[in-house]
């Protein structure tokens, strides 16, 4: 039961495949409100792939199956988000290589090495208001409940918690990586796209893997500027 | 929507598809990657120069493939950097015994694509090298740029090292007519309108029509200030100032001076600010030896304008006068 | 205004200037008569072609003055014809003894103003000849107009004349040359904006943003039908069919095509719509020898863009591989 | 008290270059509904010299006055309006060469040369809703009066009169000559800017020389599209 199965990592990347697709305009139109509105269209690019693909590809192991997702989306995704994400996907594939089964433990360190690949990739971290800034408190709770033992959806419930209310703190920051740094005003006082995006993923996460929580920021609820 | 445009998603294949078809005998388009490759290129001896990044700045960088040039260039989603598989095979499909040299404006896109397909075919043994293009002095760093932006300066660093190349360079000396370029260019940009990516289908910021973006990146980004709009003049004034009082001018300098249309402006308002460029660096004391007005380095049908200069010296002026030729042409 | 402008009243004489000022050593600008010559012209034994009309269509009329091209033009207020004694100043500081060849487009106000300056030019002994130019396949009569208007087939008529008065040919045998590529020119635009003269301030026609006008003419007159926007092959299909449907052309010619921007419409656009153009010709039976896409007439910053196709034949085919240059260049 | 001075016609000049200049933008305006909206720019870069220059101006005889008006048009006015306006006032100087006086029968005769030249120089004639529409009616009621004898101050409220009459039954056609031709729809409907300066000019010419008449159309009353 502390258990994620192969069927279950699937799921979840069949999810975000949904996620991105369905939010593919209003990802755009967060990412236009300062910048040049082609987030969603990006991640879309790759996601389709990922979604039509999923049923075919490789799942001899968890980390196999990874690494395919981070070719699609480095194959296909250009802009920040491609590097981003494909580093993102490859780094926590690379931990994953034999396994048909993993804890929250391992969980933990997949998002670990994400981040530090992440890091080295795009040259940002904590502050600069990117999705590191929703990915980082994320591996800390994960970290902190992989220690506890706790059920992989308490860990998920507590990420979606963590990932929306730093999406909302982070409104206040100025961009200084990627897209929107130096947008000044007019980037102040708006979410990130891509922590937006991940606390949209991680929300329908939940509801997909029967984790009940309940969204307040309009960001999640409303899902359209 | 106010565009010449079939299906969105089809906008960037259609115009590549266009650009050979209206070269048949000099360019290929490779549609997977949206690359347009020379076709007699790569050639033994001769490094190729190459460029990509995000659609939306035409004629740069599929339609500055030609002679003289670029040999290649990706070109990814409008305003999104090609995905690194396009770039590496940019890379790879140019490649000669003398190496490849991959032009970059500043964009952390560009840049992160760029430098994982240049790792990739480094670790095949590729004699690939890089440059970062970042010649805008609008800002230090900005949306999309750690450092300053690469802009219509990307032209000169263009014709530069493709003449080097043309003329036997090695691939190092060529970088190091990238770096001469790029450390004697300054450029600053002016926007009176947004513009719509086709995919969007709205604009991508607000501006009223009185008013300006001072020093506005060419995806949009802000620049140094929001203001009124002003005569045309006073804009070109505040330009020259910025971009002359940055870079390493001087009375008595021998310049190249760019006025570059952002998309949507007309030719006629570009030479009105030609017009104005050419009294400020007589008074300046500079001598124009060569002068570009027109679009260069635009952001789809944005109407606006920037201005460029560049420091010349004996070996730039050769290599500004080398023969050239591109895709997008007159005659 | 989204517009760089000093006072709108000095628009065009600045960007005359402008224009000078960017080739220092091939024109001249007199003010007075908003007139554009080539320094080293008139000279003995060469036809001179000269050309002019209102303002807002550059790079006609003024830009396209260069080696190969015009010998002069002048160009009045924005869409407003030249007053008879800046076309007459023309003509005769122009004159050689070998004759001058004035290129009409047609419109009422150039035809007016011409007539009255090639009859006081002939009444004093200057051996002037005119041609109008009516490649407009779109309305019969039109605003300005009796009879077809002339538009962007005007730069094939100036670089077949430009070339064969460089070589040498004489004022009959230009005017030839003239008459054989308007024969076999045809064109029709469409605009999806309207475009704004500086001294009105405002946009001269309305239209939606979901709405074209297709046929239109260069100063925004109305063409066949407003419409509502199609998707950018359908548009191109429409023009192609009034374009080709109307000429004299037929399976196995050889033609030149240009897709002409109208002043607000970016590259890319132009070459997604030229796609489609080389793809209809194909099947046609055409065999496209040159292909031209960009801006060479234009209506300030109106979206928008036109279709000509020009019938070929070896000595056309040698005129157009002529060399020439203009002011309006990239390199 | 049936002549008219050199001095009369120079205060319908000055008032001529007064309608025009204070109806620059109007007129413009009249223009762009169904064209190119330069027609007030293009009359004023002529007036507005003349208005200047006519102080200094030859004023040897009637004929020398205006062949200076023409030659001041021609050489500044460019458009469809510059050899209209030119030719117009050159063929009615023609006839007044030597005069310092003229009468109605003289009047009558200028503008019917005018109409003659400006038909040879654009081509069109009655019916194409150019400001021939407006003149060739004006001259018929100028001969009418001539022939019997009338005062100008009575001929000059008539020509008004018919000027105002004229550009109305003008709106329902559609042009064929000049800016306005093919129009269609567009045109149909719409006044002709060129008639409705016409009758400007008289209504402010009326106005000048105490003749008293007051204007219906809004096309003159309002002055303002
Ligand atoms: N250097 C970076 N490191 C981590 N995330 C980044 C970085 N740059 C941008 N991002 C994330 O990517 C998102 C924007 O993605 P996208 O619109 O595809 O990129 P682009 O800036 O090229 O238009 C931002 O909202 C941010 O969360
Ligand atoms: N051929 C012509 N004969 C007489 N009047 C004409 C002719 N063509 C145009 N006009 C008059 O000129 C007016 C338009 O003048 P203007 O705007 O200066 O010319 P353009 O058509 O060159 O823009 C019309 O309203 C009409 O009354
Ligand atoms: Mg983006
Ligand atoms: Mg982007
Ligand atoms: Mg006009
Ligand atoms: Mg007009």
């Amino acid at each position: 039961m502390s258990d994620i199965t192969i069927g279950n990592v699937e799921r979840a990347i069949k999810t975000t495949a949904d996620t991105v697709l369905a939010n593919q305009q209003y990802f755009s139109d967060l990412d236009g409100i300062a910048g040049d509105g082609d987030f969603g269209a990006s991640l879309a690019s790759g996601f389709r792939l990922i979604d039509a693909d999923l049923p075919e590809i490789d799942k001899s192991s968890i980390g196999n199956m990874l690494l395919k997702i981070s070719m699609i989306i480095t194959k296909n995704v250009g802009g920040c988000s491609g590097p981003i994400w494909g580093t993102g996907f490859m780094r926590a594939a690379m931990l994953t290589k034999e396994k048909q089964e993993i804890g929250l433990a391992d969980l933990e360190q997949m998002v670990g090495a994400a981040i530090e690949g992440i890091k080295a990739r795009g040259g940002a971290d904590l502050g600069d208001k990117t999705l590191l800034d929703s990915l980082i408190p994320i591996h800390e709770k994960l970290k902190e409940h992989a220690e506890k033992g706790s059920s992989p959806a308490v860990a998920l419930r507590d990420a979606a918690e963590v990932a929306e209310r730093k999406m909302e703190e982070a409104k206040a920051l100025q961009p200084r990586r990627g897209r929107q740094s130096f947008v000044g005003e007019r980037a102040t006082g708006t979410p990130d796209p891509g922590m937006v995006a991940i606390a949209c993923i991680l929300q329908d996460w939940c509801e997909q893997f029967g984790v009940e929580r309940t969204p307040q920021a309009k960001e999640l609820t409303q899902r359209s500027v | 929507m106010r565009k010449f445009v079939n299906n969105p998603n089809d906008f960037v294949p259609e115009m590549m598809a266009g650009v050979a078809a209206a070269n048949p005998n000099l360019l290929e388009h490779q549609p997977e990657f949206q690359l347009i490759k020379r076709k007699d290129r790569p050639v033994a001896g001769k490094v190729s120069v190459v460029q990509g990044s995000g659609s939306g700045h035409e004629p740069a960088h599929a339609m500055a493939v030609g002679p003289g040039m670029l040999d290649g260039a990706v070109q990814g989603a409008v305003f999104a950097a090609p995905p690194v598989d396009a770039c590496y095979e940019c890379i790879k499909q140019l490649a000669s015994d003398a190496g490849v040299l991959v032009l970059i404006n500043n964009y952390q896109g560009d840049r992160m694509n760029w430098d994982m397909a240049v790792e990739m075919a480094q670790a095949e043994g590729v004699n690939v090298k890089s440059f970062i293009i970042d010649d805008d002095v609008a800002v230090k760093d900005s949306s999309y740029t750690i450092g300053r932006r690469g802009v219509a300066g990307n032209f000169f660093v263009i014709k530069a090292c493709g003449a080097a190349a043309d003329l036997g360079k090695s691939l190092d000396e060529v970088l190091e007519v990238a770096k001469k370029v790029n450390g004697q260019v300054r450029t600053m940009g002016v926007a009176l309108s947004s513009c719509i990516p086709p995919v969007k289908g709205t604009p991508i910021f607000d501006i009223a029509v009185d008013e300006m973006e001072v020093g506005v990146g060419i995806h949009g980004e802000p620049g140094r200030r929001r203001d009124k709009t002003k005569p045309a003049n006073e804009i070109l004034d505040e330009m020259f100032e910025a971009v002359s009082g940055d870079g390493p001018f001087s009375k008595g300098d021998r310049v190249a001076v760019m006025v570059n249309g952002l998309g949507g402006t007309p030719i006629s308002e570009l030479y009105v600010l030609y017009n104005r460029a050419a009294r400020r660096c007589e008074e300046a004391g500079y001598t124009i030896v060569r002068n570009y007005v027109g679009e260069y380095c635009t952001s789809l049908e944005m109407a606006g304008a920037s201005l460029t200069l560049l420091k010349l010296d004996d070996e730039l002026e050769k290599m500004l006068d080398a023969p050239a030729e591109v895709a997008a042409r007159i005659f």
